[in-house]
């Protein structure tokens, strides 16, 4: 198929082969998900927390950002946010292994807190809200020596309940920090729904602290890019933070060590696989007739491939030994 | 009498403390609707209604703020921590607000508030899911720690926690949840805080221990005197703080030579204090250096199974350690 | 004077004798303090935290609770709050000289640390936010048991920056707790000015958690009084909580260990004493007939002799020994 | 050479470090126009500007929080938490966060900060200006807690924390602020984190303080020597953890009789930590118990004087457990 103008290039001033990246980046975090899952159930992996549902807010979000230049702040489900900088799904099996290789920790972390020095991947942390007050800081030295980098970060709607979002939308707004906040909220934290953690809304509490508040679709990759590089712009700009609340909903359990049958209804699930944001994007991308039954199946089994050789890879991948559970407690120098 | 496991004790004496008293009330993450992510609140909300047995926002301090606001507006509350790792956003509601509002006010004020606190490595824990974060809060006087690891004893200390006129912080060790089950009355009962148990008699070492690593060091004690005929006084502390230090010393001065372990980190972790007061006031008992045993001095228990393993004080460790000090 | 109707009273709705009654607890605020500076330059108190600015706010929002029933969790500036609770000067004369009846810690805490079982004042700390959860916790209680109780908690606009006041904002928004929340704004948070404290507005953020926010002219008991009468009655009906945001300024230097001329400039503060709440509201009572020269001295008189009987009496009661700081860690039973 | 006190010399070391390195900056509540409570980071503001020296907001996770996010971008933050007592808030981003950064991303995010920690009682300081708070960090992997108490260790320490690539809580305790002045070098220096002092050598007893009860020890074994011919080794271990146990066993090795003093409440002190570390690894050297001395299990000193006097260890207490070991 050739490479053509089409309507959803016009309408969100991205080329056609932007539009089959982004929707590579959503299947290749999809499959790795949902590949995740097998091994854990298989017994070959420990631990498995998921994308699933959030692929359109991550990808389009990270679009734009410019690896190793920016920096994030992920959140543990960001996988689709770490494949779009740079990381690959070999990472991710090595990590969801705990290999020695796992360039996130080495197989100290649990699958899902990123890390990577070059890409400005920010080491994540499990205690839900701690990056928020850790991206102002950093989108202040960008400030303090006038250079134009941008710091995303990332958290569930949960994640808004702690002291440490509010301390840091303060801070951010007082000074005009060039951070974004992306809050991906999926309606449940574990078995929390929305009405139990969140009084108002969390969009609308940007205008309380003089930062413009988005509410966006969340299954919908290209108002969710949209969204995320006019808030970049802004904040490259001069122009500060931006709080952009991304709706959507957890399509797995919470984890691999969760029953979700306890809290939720199949029929609210079922409700939300019919706004999958990957099968969304992917009639649309039909609609403009940028992907077909063929180059679906060539994208399917690059894919595929990429997996296969991934899963193998780590799987052989060696331990960390036990002794170097006592290894770089302290840096040198 | 049936068996249960601490698990299921520690659930029991919740629900009756609820049933026999209105006030008292659960709050946390997740408590609610899916019974806990360890499911030791399983059944209470349906028991008690969405408001005696409340999910909250996810926020820790919120949840020992508003179960002080509570406790001095005639409620018992109990509180629960998802897991220690995330108790420190708490930790100023706790250390500076609840264990001070009785000395502070004079004794006008009072906070009648329990803690639970999941703590402990478990497989895939990992750095923030495994802490044993004991010592951060065994120097706060105005408040109690207490760390059973029985399930009877669990299901009475609680009952004395829930009771208690001050903050407790009730610390469950996960690994040990479902790894035994003994026999729990069903009557009421309480069993006081504040009181060590001598589990095993003996007149060569004493060890001090609790959670997962008493759970061991009875193991290998059984093994020593089976074996070698090495006999160990095994001294469980229940309460960590304040320690009742008499039992401590009173096996001390009865063996002369004190090992104590724990999963903590070693350094700064509750079992110097032990240790310390071992050598200040059973000095001229002891015939042996006074040892401790613990996990490594980083950060946690990591992910990988090779070095949670490694990071965990095993049986090898706990008898090598032993024998050491049998034999000095 | 007779008592009669008067404008003020009839807009407040309030009678003429309730009207000179706030006034005599402003007074009585502003000389207990004054008091307490010469006796802290005299070298006679250790400590001085001051009201002095404030008291329309404090006096006017406590005018309308019920002592003993409802709760309060005030902060070290609410003198006002706690007299017209029903502490006496004898009370914080006995606390400033660190005494052993003094009511609120037998001189374990500072001054302005308020504590009285029997007013339903619940032990305030030092560490600056730590009352909102707490606050919070107090009316999910009144709520749980179905009983009117409102409480009514206080700080200043710095105490918004911790993370303490969004999660009991948030919580309280959830259940529609009977809870107020009354930040004192008086533009420094010691030495830093609210521009580098707030971003945004604190009234403008009740609107996010789906609460009511009311900013008001902290100078104007009135006005205070009536937005402070509105929330609790709201709170009672089970309409929830309100963000009141009172308007003022600190009169005095942070406290006696702050030299307040390392950051403010004079003419500001000379401009804000023009526009002193206690002068205000005698205007106000002149103005309308309530006050004249020969009752104004009469309750001026009456409170010198107050404040006098207080000092001396203070002063000559004893100290706490220095063993009795073992007393009172655990409590029994 | 001039003569500085504490307070002195760790704002001009300040001044020092933001001179020579670009990226080093201050921030924490009235550190700028006000230049801090107590007055040690006057000036700078000046010098360096509303944003190299900025005033925060009251948030001290917040604080903390973005000099980490400062960290890893390049800059050296010197963050000021205003009294010890206030630090709770941060605790998580401490312990949770900056101290485990290196180790959990498998060494490639290092937090090089700084925080600095006004602690100790001071008169009128009560219950929330007063504590001593080390004993809730010296037990976190990744972190260096340092409590240097002389002038020239401070500001040459306070260089070596700015330096070093690991976050380091730095304990400056407010009564020794203005106490003594000593000579502090004009030219670049750094005392090495980690090492401990021998102020006094002596045979008979050692012990191990720092902060104001060092100065109150030193008084003392001046005295006891002058007045009893009894020779104490004073040892002030500079850094809390981790320790310099090398420093600490061969002065307990060499007198035999250990005394470990300082103001925090005692039960669950580092006192106890360093007490355990001599009872296991020097215990054949030991002519008497480990002894320590601290303030009583209350939430912390009153604000009334009489009280306060009391609460913190004086002249009295710490000559009587000195002669009580010296005779033993
Ligand atoms: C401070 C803290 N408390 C509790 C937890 C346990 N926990 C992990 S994820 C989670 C729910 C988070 O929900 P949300 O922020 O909505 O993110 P989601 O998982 O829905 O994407 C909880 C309670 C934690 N990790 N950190
Ligand atoms: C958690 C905490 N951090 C710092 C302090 C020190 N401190 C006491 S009052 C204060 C300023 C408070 O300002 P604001 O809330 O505006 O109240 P105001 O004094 O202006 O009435 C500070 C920083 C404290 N008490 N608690
Ligand atoms: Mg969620
Ligand atoms: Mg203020």
């Amino acid at each position: 198929m050739a490479i053509k103008e089409t309507r959803a290039g016009r309408e969100a001033h991205l080329g056609d082969d932007d539009l089959l990246k982004i929707y590579r980046y959503m299947l290749l975090a999809r499959r790795v998900d949902e590949r995740s899952w097998v091994l854990n159930r298989q017994g070959r992996a420990a631990f498995v927390v998921s994308c699933q549902g959030h692929e359109a807010i991550q990808v389009g979000a990270a679009y734009s950002l410019r690896p190793g230049y920016d920096y994030v702040y992920p959140y543990y489900r960001d996988l689709g946010i770490t494949l779009t900088l740079g990381q690959t799904a070999r990472d991710q099996f090595l990590s969801l292994l705990a290999r020695r290789e796992d360039p996130n920790s080495a197989g100290r972390q649990m699958p899902g807190h990123y890390s990577s020095r070059e890409l400005n991947i920010v080491t994540a942390s499990a205690p839900v809200g701690v990056q928020y007050p850790q991206a102002a800081g950093t989108a202040l030295a960008f400030k303090m020596r006038g250079e134009d980098g941008v710091v995303l970060t990332c958290g569930g709607e949960a994640s808004t309940s702690g002291g440490d979002w509010h301390e840091a939308m303060n801070f951010a707004g007082i000074h005009g920090l060039p951070v974004i906040f992306l809050i991906e909220n999926n309606s449940y934290a574990i078995s929390v729904p929305e009405k139990m953690q969140i009084a108002g809304s969390i969009a609308g509490r940007a205008a309380g602290y003089g930062i413009p508040g988005v509410e966006v679709d969340g299954n919908d990759v290209l108002a969710v890019y949209k969204a995320a590089k006019e808030a970049f712009e802004r904040a490259r700009g001069g122009d500060g933070p931006t709080l952009i609340e991304a709706k959507t909903y957890r399509l797995t359990a919470h984890s691999s060590d969760d029953d979700d049958r306890r809290y939720r209804e199949r029929e609210e699930i079922e409700e939300w696989r019919q706004r999958d944001p990957l099968v969304r994007f992917e009639r649309y991308l039909e609609e403009v007739e940028l992907l077909d039954e063929e180059n679906k199946e060539e994208i399917e089994a690059g894919i595929k491939a990429e997996v296969d050789e991934a899963v193998e890879y780590a799987e052989s991948a060696p331990q960390a030994s036990p002794e170097e559970a006592l290894d770089l407690v302290y840096a040198e120098g | 009498m049936t068996t249960k496991s601490l698990l299921q004790a520690i659930g029991e004496g919740l629900a009756e403390e609820m049933r026999s008293d209105e006030s008292v009330m659960v709050l946390g993450e997740d408590v609610g609707r899916a019974g806990g992510v360890f499911r030791v609140t399983e059944g209470l909300q349906k028991e008690f209604g969405p408001e005696r047995v409340m999910d909250t926002p996810l926020a820790e301090s919120l949840i020992v703020g508003a179960a002080i606001g509570l406790s001095v507006n005639g409620m018992r509350p109990v509180a629960e921590i998802q897991f220690a790792d995330f108790i420190p956003p708490a930790f100023d509601q706790i250390v500076n607000e609840a264990a001070r509002f009785y000395y502070r006010s004079n004794g006008a004020w009072s906070c009648p508030l329990t803690i639970r606190v999941p703590y402990g490595a478990v497989h895939g824990g990992a750095l923030y899911h495994s802490q044993s974060v004991e010592a951060w809060f065994c120097n706060t006087p105005g408040l109690k720690v207490v760390a059973p690891t029985y399930p009877a004893d669990a299901k009475g200390m609680l009952k004395s926690a829930i009771r208690d006129p001050n903050p407790v912080l009730f610390l469950e060790h996960k690994r040990t949840y479902r790894l035994i089950k003994e026999d729990v009355p069903e009557e009421d009962y309480a069993v006081p805080l504040g009181e060590a148990r001598v589990h095993r008699e003996g007149d060569d070492i004493t060890v001090v221990a609790y959670g997962l690593v008493l759970h061991t060091a009875l193991e290998v004690a059984e093994k020593l005197s089976g074996e070698q005929g090495i006999e160990v006084e095994v001294v469980e502390p229940r309460t960590l703080y304040p320690l009742d230090k008499e039992t401590i010393l009173r096996s001390a001065k009865k063996t002369g030579k004190v090992l104590i372990a724990s999963e903590a980190n070693l350094t700064g972790s509750v079992s110097g204090e032990i240790a310390a007061v071992v050598a200040a006031e059973a000095f001229e008992w002891l015939d042996g250096p006074v040892m401790r045993l613990g996990a490594p001095d980083v950060p946690a228990a990591a992910f990988a199974k090779p070095m949670l393993d490694f990071f965990v004080p095993g049986e090898m460790e706990i008898e090598a350690a032993m024998l050491e000090l049998a034999r000095y």
